[in-house]
């Protein structure tokens, strides 16, 4: 960049920091180990407001659902009774577990020095999100067969118990879609973490994408008493 | 002058409103006058190389000033809110004595019943001095049923209910108007509200049939029998609506066209898979043997007293714009045709859901 | 506009700095090197450049409507051609032009410069998110080429979801796209203010300008989210059928209209609380005075953008809401009102005992004032519940917003654009013409829009292209005001494209302002500041404190200097 | 955060017991469900779900050690997240009373 070139000041610093330093960070008037503290703060700031953004998000669609279920409690127990508890449960599991790991490795790359448990760490939890997606497949699976898509031959008589089931499918897709995302993105940490090895060493975008995955997480620990729980003492 | 300003005023809720209005209107006239007056005031005598004195500025002055104007501001601002919510929250309450009308709205017209059963379409016959409480559903989409001489609104919902009530303190005909965008003829769903001296509304009363004519016979059975379970607006099942359909082309697989006449309607309910609609699904159950002649009748009344405007259109195509101006069509208020006479008396015609 | 012999066009000789300033426009002249750009100035360039095209599409549909309404028969447009173009009118407007229009342009030209940043936070984001809009609004405008949307631009189920035969699918997931355009930049701008201030900018040194966009930010963020769920819960139940809003399957509208107005009403500050910022600006450097009661505007900013999202409910007062929620909501739409008449007081104050001048960008901003009083206190109408019952839907709440949204909003923007174009573009336009503009503007959308407060308290809905002949006189006038205003809008369009190809040079304070953003070259360079900018005060240090401004005011020491 | 004298085996003994409580709560509000209380299943089913969130966000996403900026953020979220709730519930119960 030109400003790179104007603005070459000598500054002390460490050349494996000035690497990773972004612009407009790059830029500010500090030494090189300052400025990527503060880019590094910037990155889970940003995160935090978008997470923020992602908590108005799925609450409107929880808003969307209790209205619903207030309106049509029976309905809503019949229906929530037909869920596969089962895999509900079995993907809560997976999920919470791989926000164990993503945990440790994000606090591992925080510390910079275990390169190989970040690494492990990260491929269990993208492992993890894949088994996730596995188990919902089978359950989707066993959901067309039951004839719980809404329409014309759904299975259960009570006309609410429709809505019940549009929110499920909506929300588990989408919810779906937000892991895939986060699959992508500790998949990319990964390759490029085995491609250089100080690339993960308190690298913020470890942080960034370890803070996604548990909101991803957190939507789902909602999801769960909502989706596979109502109805089940009737 | 004013007059041309205000809208007729014919009910008590109309006179409560415009005291607001009219409070609130000189309030915010004498602050707009104060904010353009000071705007136009200090930006002339402050004008750049003005000899205007420009005292040394005190320091706190700003502080007691915004502190002033923020109590006088919401001070003002709570007093309206006091005034206009407890005007609202008498109009809520409706008065025992009122008497009941049911209103149904659709794309696009109004149809209302009296209590004693009396059907009226796009057209409304109160008593004045009575309070009148309008029990409202739609069989489409969000309708709001509007009468701006009673300053009433209220929007009129699918499968839910809605109330409101007015009382007319006027004789007159007033504008029915919708209010909730609802589709193409939107802008031609108008009724009129006709108040009457409450002997003159007892004969117009008397001399209207009681309901249950074979349109409304054939209305029941289009439930009762499930064709409505297909053919009613968003049904689960992709079948056509029968709204509007009536001695009208209709375009068939094929690219055929058939008329929505009565023999073509009989064909459709006993051999349902002869002429199918272009664009669904040949899905209909045949209905012979399980329908009498009578009742296939019924049902066709029904259809036709569902007329030939345009109705729910979602695969038909788009309507055509068969007229320029309002009304004109047999449905339709003639108070909303420019330059027609404005009738005080009873309507002439009957019910015009009549087969 | 004072011209000196310094290139720079400074008085301070410290500030000189006699490097030849590589502009940013300057810097790259590919089509890559701006498609592809991460400064914050060309894509604010790129912004202004799309939403202008939005800003046209969309007035041109306005057009079509206003003379289709000029009689009460429908003699130009059939009632589905109509209902289409208020659709486009609407959408187009509202998140192609209004919500992206002074944040994202002069929003992300000025904040980084305003508070001695290099560029906001995330510089590739900020590029994301002009993809982001122009990929929305392309599917928008491929929806109307495909054959339009008629659900106005409110999208109320079940006409939308169920009944309505055009592409609402395609418009919605445009809409959907644009929102995430808003989140990006909201997120952006938070960032970027929290952390990347210069050395000395303290919080209650930020210009206004800086505060209205932090708080716009956080209703992007906060706001937009919701609009987001409420358009896929939209497509989902029209493509998929799934049940979620239609009655016929035991569904609540009303519900839907709770989640839309909970984005869209703080949608109305998201366009209107930049343009405060924006005149914050103007007034104060116009009249040479320090802005009355900074800490009083800065508060009454983060009020509006919190009990913002308190009031929605009050475009619901008929929909059959309870009588219960309708009081609650009744109460806080008067709060909120409470600082917008504290700003008004706060800009008025300002003028008193200034040195006033009337150059375009004040004219402008004066006539935001009064458009924007008008607005509000008709505001304060639409509060009242008895009142709201009767012009619910009619043309009085159209005038209503269209006072709010287009007579402040869209001066503001006017104003905000002819103020920094010099510092934008490095050229000046030609200020007699920008004053009739601007004169010409404010009495086209009062002659357009006044008319229509009557026209709706007479009772005539909104979104009818035929109407009872007694309601003629007042739609004629306003469709007079549409014309005028056409022509005031399209001038700026002529005049400021002249200057940048025959403008003369600006100078790089031309107004003898005091933001950082005066304190470098017209146009900036790349990196913004040649050095690094110090703050040393607060801003509009026009004068001293406690002493009027007295003509040809010797300059103050500037908000900061660069080192 | 603390220096880098950690081992991985402290990261372990601070996150493991996290997950150890997550899957108790989990295995809790699973069983809870089956309570034949109706009403005080679905509570205690939502409120295991807050417990476990507080966990995952105080713990995993370190909100304990985090700025005070980033905690104003969080609870921003869930702040207007309320407002909408509150607000537009608010009609929706009120409706289903008049009914």
């Amino acid at each position: 960049m030109s400003s790179a070139d104007v603005e070459a000041r000598p500054r002390e610093g460490h050349p494996d920091i000035e690497a990773r330093l972004r612009e407009p960070w790059s830029d500010l008037e500090t030494d090189h180990a300052t400025a990527f503290a503060r880019q590094r703060a910037g990155a889970t700031f940003g995160i935090w407001i978008f997470l923020a953004s992602e908590v108005l998000f799925f609450g409107a669609l929880f808003l969307t659902y209790t209205a619903a279920r207030l309106a049509n409690q029976e309905a809503f127990a019949a229906a929530g009774r037909e869920t596969n508890i089962v895999y509900g449960t079995l993907n809560t599991a997976i999920l919470l577990t791989s926000s164990l790991t993503m945990a440790v490795a994000s606090q591992a790359a925080e510390k910079g020095l275990f390169r190989r448990l970040t690494l492990g760490c990260l491929a269990a939890t993208a492992a993890l999100g894949l088994a996730f997606l596995v188990v919902k497949g089978f359950e989707y699976r066993e959901d067309i067969e039951k004839h719980l898509v809404p329409g014309a031959h759904f299975a259960l008589a009570q006309a609410p118990a429709q809505i019940f089931f549009a929110f499920y499918w909506l929300v588990t897709v989408v919810h779906a879609i937000h892991l895939s995302i986060g699959i992508g993105l500790v998949t990319r940490l990964i390759a490029k973490g085995r491609r250089d090895p100080d690339f993960l060493k308190e690298n913020p975008q470890v942080e960034v994408t370890a803070l996604y995955w548990h909101l991803v997480d957190l939507v789902w620990v909602f999801l769960y008493p909502m989706l596979y729980l109502p109805g089940r003492s009737g | 002058m004013f007059g041309r300003l205000m809208p007729e005023s014919a009910s008590l809720q109309a006179v409560l409103t415009d005291r607001i209005l009219i409070g609130l209107t000189i309030a915010s006239a004498l602050i707009l006058a104060l904010v353009v007056g000071l705007l136009l005031f200090f930006s002339i005598r402050f004008r750049r190389g003005s000899k205007a004195n420009r005292h040394p500025l005190p320091e706190n002055v700003s502080r007691e000033f915004e502190i002033g104007w923020t109590a006088a501001t919401i001070f003002l601002f709570v007093f309206v809110f006091w005034w206009a919510a407890s005007a609202e929250i008498g109009a809520y309450s409706v008065p025992p004595n009122a008497i009941e009308i049911h209103v149904v709205a659709k794309q696009w017209m109004w149809k209302t019943q009296a209590s004693n059963g009396a059907r009226e379409i796009n057209e409304l016959h109160v008593p004045v001095d009575r309070p009148v409480k309008l029990i409202m559903t739609s069989q489409d989409v969000i309708h709001s049923f509007f009468v701006p001489a009673f300053r009433l609104k209220r929007d009129v919902l699918p499968d839910q209910q809605t109330e409101a009530w007015f009382q007319a303190t006027k004789t007159g005909t007033f504008h029915l108007l919708c209010t909730e965008y609802c589709g193409t003829d939107h802008a031609r769903m108008l009724g009129r509200v006709i108040v009457m001296e409450p002997e003159a509304y007892a004969r117009w009363l008397s001399v209207q049939p009681e309901g249950d004519d074979l349109a409304h016979q054939g209305e029941r059975l289009f439930s009762e029998r499930g064709c409505a379970g297909c053919h009613a607006p968003g049904s689960a099942v992709h079948a056509p609506s029968l709204a509007g359909i009536w001695e009208r082309p209709v375009p068939l697989e094929g690219g055929r066209f058939a008329t929505a006449d009565a023999a073509y309607i009989r064909d459709s309910i006993l051999q349902p898979g002869r002429d199918v609609v272009a664009g669904y699904a040949p899905v209909m159950p045949s209905y012979a043997g399980l329908l009498d002649d009578g009742e296939i009748q019924a049902i066709t009344a029904y259809i036709r007293a569902l007329g030939s405007e345009p109705g729910v259109v979602r695969s038909l195509g788009t309507p055509e714009v068969r007229s320029n101006v309002p009304g004109g069509v047999r449905e339709r208020s003639t108070a909303m045709v420019p330059g027609a006479p404005v009738l005080d008396q009873p309507a002439p015609a009957g019910p015009a859901v009549r087969p | 506009m004072s011209t000196t012999a310094s290139p720079t066009g400074l008085a301070d000789p410290d500030e000189l700095d006699l490097r030849l300033p590589v502009s940013y426009l300057a810097d790259g002249h590919s089509v890559r090197s701006w498609l592809l750009t991460t400064d914050h100035k060309r894509i604010a360039i790129l912004y202004a450049v799309t939403i202008t095209l939005f800003f046209f599409i969309g007035g041109a549909a306005a057009t079509l409507v206003r003379l289709e309404l000029a009689t009460p028969e429908a003699d130009v447009l059939r009632a589905d051609t109509y209902n289409k173009l208020f659709t486009l009118h609407g959408v187009v407007m509202v998140w192609f032009f209004l919500i992206p229009s002074i944040p994202n342009t002069l929003g992300n030209f000025l904040v980084p410069l305003m508070i001695g940043a290099r560029d906001v936070a995330y510089p590739k984001l900020n590029l994301i998110s002009w993809y982001l809009n122009v990929g929305g609004g392309s599917l928008a405008v491929a929806a109307l080429l495909l054959g339009g949307v008629d659900t106005g631009w409110t999208f109320y189920v079940p006409y939308s979801t169920v009944f309505s035969n055009t592409w609402v699918s395609l418009t919605v997931l445009g809409v959907f796209t644009t929102g995430f355009s808003s989140i990006a930049t909201g997120v952006n701008f938070i960032a970027t203010i929290h952390l990347l201030r210069a050395p000395g900018m303290t919080w209650f040194r930020l210009p206004l300008f800086v505060w209205a966009m932090y708080t716009t930010s956080l209703m992007f963020v906060l706001a937009t989210p919701v609009l987001a769920v409420t358009l896929l819960l939209v497509v989902a139940e029209r493509t998929f059928g799934l049940p979620i809003f239609d009655p016929a399957r035991g569904g609540d509208p009303v519900l839907f209209q709770h989640l839309f107005w909970f984005y869209s009403h703080p949608a109305v500050y998201i366009m209107v609380l930049p343009a405060m910022g924006v005149v914050s600006e103007l007034i104060t450097c116009f009249s040479r005075r320090k802005v009355f009661g900074y800490t009083f505007m800065v508060y009454a900013l983060v009020a509006i953008a919190v009990i913002g999202f308190f009031t929605w409910g009050h475009h619901m007062f008929t929909s059959g809401m309870s009588p219960y929620a309708a009081l609650v909501f009744s109460f806080l739409s008067f709060v909120v009102a409470v600082p917008s008449a504290i700003k008004v007081f706060n800009w008025t104050g300002t003028l008193y005992r200034g040195q006033v001048g009337f150059e375009s960008p004040i004219l402008y901003a004066l006539g935001f004032v009064g458009l924007f009083t008008l607005g509000g206190l008709t505001g304060l109408f639409l509060a009242s519940i008895p009142i709201d019952v009767h012009v619910q839907d009619t043309y009085f709440v159209v005038a209503h917003f269209h006072y709010i949204m287009v007579g402040a909003s869209v001066s503001a923007y006017f104003g905000g654009l002819h103020f920094w174009w010099p510092k934008i573009t490095g050229r000046t336009y030609p200020e007699t013409w920008a004053r009739f503009a601007a004169i010409l503007m404010f009495f086209g959308f009062n002659l357009t829009f006044f008319p229509q407060f009557i026209a709706g308290y007479l009772g005539m809905p909104r979104r009818y292209h035929v109407y009872p002949p007694e309601f003629q006189i007042w739609n004629v006038l306003s469709s007079a005001g549409a014309a005028v205003l056409a022509v005031a809008y399209l001038m700026p369009l002529g005049y400021l494209t002249w200057s940048l190809l025959f403008g003369e040079r600006a100078t790089n304070n031309p107004w003898d302002a005091t933001g950082l953003e005066w304190r470098t070259s017209s146009p900036p360079p790349r990196q913004n500041f040649f050095g690094s900018p110090r703050v040393q005060g607060g801003p509009y240090n026009y004068h001293p404190e406690g002493v009027a401004p007295i003509h040809d005011q010797p300059r103050l020491p500037s908000q900061g200097s660069l080192t | 955060m603390s220096t880098g004298h950690e081992t991985p085996s402290d990261l372990w003994r601070r996150n493991l017991p996290v997950w150890v409580a997550l899957m108790a709560l989990l295995a809790l509000s699973a069983w809870a469900a089956y309570w034949p209380f109706g009403r005080i299943d679905t509570a205690v089913g939502f409120a295991v779900a807050g417990v476990k969130a507080a966990l995952v966000a105080l713990v995993f996403m370190q909100l304990r050690h985090a700025s005070g900026l980033v905690r104003v953020v969080a609870a921003c979220g869930l702040f207007w997240a309320a407002i909408l709730f509150t607000l537009t519930l608010a009609d929706v119960l009120s409706r289903m009373v008049n009914r």
